[in-house]
């Protein structure tokens, strides 16, 4: 497993140029489908056209039409052939053209997919990754922009992993291949075309060296889950995750100039979740805001909220607070900045954390 | 023994039986499509010969009366207008997203027109030409390709549904409403529209054998338009056709020239007419063909070469039916300026509309998640309302 | 709409006879058809056999096979010609035959059935019921005993009630057909045989009335909720639904042994949500203890948890816990007793309520 | 003209027009089930003379060897002895629910029989006597029946699925299975299992459909007993049979007796066969009967009459092999007791090991739902370790 314990690689950052997060998912891919022969993608498009986002671009032209490859157009189908296909030695990756269209697969990812390794008790592992767009802020009509994380993150026997930056595009990409768990990748669309100076070959290095080091210590999301704080505060803390994290890091910036300081955190996996991470930014702070894209109510915001209350309520000096999605269907594009968590969202949620006490 | 044949199966109880005999053969040459797709008029417009209609015992279809085809092809003129000025509007990025039926309007004009006013009508996200044609105001369908979160008009009012993205879902909203107008005691038939990707999904099994087993009147009508996105027919099925699932419920299919007016206006109106008269359901497979990328936001020489799309403009429905109804002496230069000012008024329209930006109440993203708010609605609505409040204070 | 504020029915107790929950149900179906033609009833089993839980025994034979019927075997379909049939001026009344076998319908109930209202402007409503039995603590196997309300809670559009008591099963499921909105109607199946003395002549009176009566204030669930305090309690509240309340109050019953004044919240509707109540019962005590089936991450206990410390945070003396399902797969009838939150378990979590301070 | 049909589908890359050709005929009468179900042994147990075993040009079917019938009778006693101890094991209480192929065991036998120890299955919750009869020790199949949390039996190890609730959904994983298989370049069959009210989910249609299209070797074998719990076959499809839903993914089905071990064994070895060689998919509907209730929480006097299940009595599967194979001289008193003597043996282990309470470890419930258990679950695993112990001191 790679030691990534820094969200940001340690390789010299002299000549990278800057890269996006779609091309370090489809790198993420290549160099796995390159070193395992059983890594297999498909889904609807992402062969011959490379999907609608372009993340398997060239994968099929590379590796040949029986390791990437189009599927009929049905969900549950791909998901079930997956299931087999893990079942019978593969480790296939699977794209969900968007979140809502991932719910035709919804019984065969909770009554089989979560637990056929409890089932055959621990006999069969269903070494799988779904791959799931999600979010908004591209301007995508209804059905396009659903936040869907909960219903799997409620699910026992799935991992949910969700990167934020470029970098762990590369790095928890790889880790959800080679982990013998099924993983909900969770990829934030609007993160898709942002860039970052990340250097892939170095990640790649780091990543198979680590892989191969077995006395390294297994510093990846592992079964703890592996939170980074990405801006040290005092404060209070910013809770957030995908595509929330930059939205957090801005009101982190805008609040410092009102002379509060945010810390940052950024789960990364919200299954397995890192408790020990939370409690550490809570203690440290007081009080805390969670951030996330998804309607609020019955979300991974209410599990994170309830779990540091149950916590670090002694910590605490204020109500935590959440910035989230309403509780409506994700509205029109026109609209769709309304709902979405903004910088002053966050601010006013600052605002209200009772800092006189 | 004969009699133990396909033990417990029902065929004798279905309208297929009387249906097939009605027309002298046996239910599974009924169910089983024509050897060839219906097609009556020839790539350049000319009427073919009635033995070569691809038509066989059981599956003869009437031409249509001239001013039917008249109406028809006025559709089809207006239909192309509306998709080409809304594939400008997007490129002009005046609209939001626009999945064009250019080359299918063919298909689109024969839905509409094929049903009666008290039918209902199941388009997906690719029939806002067979919308308009059953008499929704452009503007009104436009609405959610604008960027609004609504579908815009009233689906009771039109009976038709909002169009609908899920892929195939509509088609057992279909099943359901025959199946309601059948518990009143209503002949509605309900025409279903999905693509030949669409094929795939659990829930267009499930709706042909719901409709099939509670003999409802729904006409099953599929545009295979060769793609699913860039997923050819061929990766899709390998059935001999889309139309031959039809007997796995039970049920007839067919498979008719998608780009041919005359035999899509034919075969849809016996398939309304079938379905109505013994409450029962029907395939309908159209050959057909999508003359631009899936949506704008799609690149389609990713995945075909642009000699099988030029290909296809041979066949386009819309001078196929101009060529045929001019030399029947149905279509003359009169006529021809009156449709086509028509359409250009449409268009003219559009292009109006989409000069304002529509006016939109974020508030209103609240009003209609329930028939009243919630509490807690309520809540999150005035948070907003104060937000917006304190923005243009601000 | 009922006026129905206390659980217990106001009309002379006298002669009423030990009425089960499974009856309560079927008479509410059944009083509902003859009030009503659009109203009609269907599913897997639920004609002729009367449901697998014999809920809806004698439906067909009272009112016809075109009233209550059996589907092909596809729960999807259910769903979707149920979206239809509303569409078209029916009441459907679905019932889906155990809680997992709910999950092939999820795109339906998520993409269309929580948001036609929506996406149609108000339009076209979607009165529709789906009947859920679900929960464990009847020895059902694998797949047969999922608390799934979670899924349902988390998508907006949909409201989601859970009765359990008899005289709720009646008046709540009532409620639910009449309701414009669809409801998901949760049925505790380990509460299908519990009997109560219950009049439900008085209660369809009552019922009928209370709706007839355009000038009473609407009492119903309503767009409100309507939790109800069914144990009054002054030190510590115990917040549940459905299966759990029974648990409750006898975990309730066991504390008082022990000189701790436990209030029972008996939730009712999770959607919509009752605050008003829940602050109420949290001032009153200043400690609570959250009691649910599901396992436990990112649950409706977790929202709840979330939403006291947010709105009641200064009237805690303690963290709330969390008494819920562990986060796995629903283990097996010899084990579920452990798995299930238990009255030994609620007393473990008040002893943790640092009474000292 | 002709070479427009069906344009854009894809009969022509599929295996089903070499089939088809082969046998001398198109592809649609091959992919069409024969006029009649394929059977061999009338209901006394007499051999049916070859031209009317149903068969029709492309579907004849060779009998077995003898060895291979002996064999079977065998598994069929040994099947038949199993599904009445353990519906006596359910009515005393000491088994928590089963669900018996009581009547099914000539399909149950069959399935197994057919494969190769290289091949996999898929069975369902009712396929407890297939599952045996391919080698997994009955004590072990039997125990989630009995109420523990897991599968029982490794599915690695024999290549069978755990038992599978959620309908239809193993018919995915099959095809999973034998896609893996077929991209290494193993020739690996998978039979995968399901009953006639499983047809009616979705995920059948995605199933058939995914393993055509991908051309993969899966036996599809649909075990019609006319029920799903209480409703009967004609309310689940109005198709000419289940065999009929084949065409419609490009596969060959047949309808085959599944009460006839001989036509059982014969069909699906040829399926078997033909899957294997030509890595492509087939439907095989066997008609049978479900002669108990569906599990014992069941009540099927409410919706079916006992004389329809008398009726079927005389056709039992078992009684028709042992009339055949006696008269055939292949089985004699010796090998009568002998295997009789083996049925009793199997019964009493599962009679010993119902008399003892399983042994479960309640803190095993978090270990195997990650390869290793997350500090979540650790700690709940603590927290439950805890109240063992202290009850155990209380
Ligand atoms: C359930 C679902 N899955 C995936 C999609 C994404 N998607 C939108 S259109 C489309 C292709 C549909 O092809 P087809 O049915 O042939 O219709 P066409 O677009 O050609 O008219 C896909 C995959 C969707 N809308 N719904
Ligand atoms: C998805 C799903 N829906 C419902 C059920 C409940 N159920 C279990 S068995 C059964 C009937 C199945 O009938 P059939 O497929 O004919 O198989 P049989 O029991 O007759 O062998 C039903 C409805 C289920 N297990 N899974
Ligand atoms: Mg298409
Ligand atoms: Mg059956």
């Amino acid at each position: 497993m790679a030691n990534t314990t820094t969200a940001t690689t340690t390789a010299p950052a002299v000549t990278t140029k800057p890269t996006t997060f779609a091309a370090a998912l489809n790198t993420a891919m290549s160099d796995a489908m390159e070193g395992d022969r059983s890594v297999c993608v498909f889904g609807e498009d992402v062969g011959t056209l490379g999907g609608v986002f372009r993340i398997t671009d060239g994968l099929t032209q590379r590796f040949g039409a029986d390791r990437c490859f189009d599927t009929p157009l049905a969900e549950s189908g791909i998901a079930g052939m997956a299931t087999g296909m893990a079942i019978n030695g593969m480790r296939p990756v699977i794209e969900m053209q968007f979140d809502a269209f991932a719910y035709p697969a919804l019984e065969q990812i909770f009554s089989h997919i979560a637990k056929t390794a409890n089932r055959s008790r621990g006999r069969v592992r269903l070494p799988l990754v779904i791959r799931i767009p999600y979010g908004g802020g591209v301007g995508g009509v209804e059905h396009h922009c659903d936040s869907s994380e909960a219903y799997y993150a409620h699910t026992p026997g799935l991992k949910i992993y969700t990167p934020a930056t470029v970098s762990d595009a590369y790095l928890m990409l790889r880790e959800a291949i080679d982990s013998p768990d099924p993983v909900i990748f969770f990829e934030p669309k609007k993160l898709y075309w942002t860039k970052e100076a990340v250097d892939l070959s170095a990640l790649r290095t780091q990543y198979e060296d680590a892989a191969q080091d077995e006395s390294a210590p297994s510093a990846g999301v592992g079964a703890e889950g592996r939170a980074v704080v990405v801006r040290e505060g005092t404060d209070v803390s910013l809770i957030s995750y995908g595509p929330s994290v930059s939205t957090a890091l801005k009101a982190a910036e805008a609040a410092a100039e009102d002379g509060i300081s945010a810390e940052v955190l950024d789960l990364r996996s919200i299954v397995p979740f890192d408790d020990a991470a939370l409690e550490a930014t809570v203690t440290k702070t007081g009080r805390a805001v969670v951030i996330a894209e998804a309607q609020g109510f019955v979300s991974v915001a209410a599990e994170i909220v309830a779990r540091i209350q149950e916590r670090s309520f002694h910590s605490l000096s204020s109500p935590v607070k959440r910035v989230t999605g309403f509780d409506i269907p994700y509205p029109s594009p026109k609209l769709e900045e309304h709902h979405l968590p903004s910088v002053d969202r966050i601010l006013d949620a600052l605002d209200e954390l009772q800092w006189e006490d | 023994m004969t009699s133990e044949t396909r033990d417990g199966t029902p065929i004798q109880g279905s309208h297929i039986k009387e249906t097939s005999s009605s027309f002298g053969i046996t239910p599974e040459q009924y169910m089983l499509p024509a050897a060839q797709q219906i097609r009556m008029l020839d790539p350049e417009g000319k009427l073919i010969p009635e033995a070569a209609q691809g038509t066989s015992p059981g599956h003869e279809y009437p031409i249509p009366e001239d001013d039917a085809l008249l109406a028809a092809y006025e559709a089809l003129v207006v239909g192309r207008r509306v998709n080409d000025q809304n594939y400008a509007l997007v490129r002009q990025g005046r609209l939001a997203v626009y999945p064009s039926s250019h080359g299918q309007e063919a298909c689109q004009v024969g839905a509409a027109l094929a049903l009666g006013t008290g039918d209902w009508m199941f388009p997906t996200y690719r029939d806002t030409v067979a919308t308009i044609t059953r008499g929704v105001d452009p503007l009104e369908v436009m609405v959610s390709f604008r960027g609004d979160w609504h579908c815009g008009y009233d689906p009771l009012q039109y009976k038709i549904a909002a169009l609908s993205t899920p892929l195939t879902t509509q088609l057992l909203h279909a099943v359901g409403v025959a199946h309601a107008a059948k518990l009143r005691g209503e002949d509605t038939v309900v025409l279903a529209m999905c693509g030949d990707g669409a094929t795939s999904e659990g829930d267009f099994h499930e709706a042909l054998n719901f409709a099939a087993v509670f003999e409802v009147p729904v006409v099953f009508f599929v545009q295979n338009n060769g793609y699913a996105i860039s997923v050819p027919l061929s990766a899709q099925t390998a059935a001999p056709s889309l139309a031959h699932k039809a007997i796995g419920y039970g049920m007839a299919g067919e498979q008719v020239d998608g780009n041919d007016m005359v035999a899509v206006l034919a075969t849809l109106r016996r398939a309304v007419d079938l379905a109505r008269k013994n409450s029962m359901p029907l395939l309908l497979e159209a050959i057909t063909y999508r003359m631009q990328a899936h949506t704008n936001a799609d690149d389609d020489s990713r995945y075909r070469e642009s000699a099988e799309v030029e290909q296809w403009k041979q066949r386009d429905p819309l001078l196929r039916m101009r060529t045929f109804l001019t030399e029947r002496g149905v279509l003359d230069a009169e006529a021809e300026t009156r449709i086509s000012g028509k359409a250009e008024d449409v268009a003219a329209a559009l292009r109006l509309a989409m000069t304002t930006e529509p006016e939109m109440n974020p508030l209103e993203i609240f009003d209609h998640v329930y028939a009243a708010p919630t509490a807690q609605l309520r809540e999150q609505r005035a948070k907003l309302a104060d937000e917006l409040e304190r923005s243009q204070e601000g």
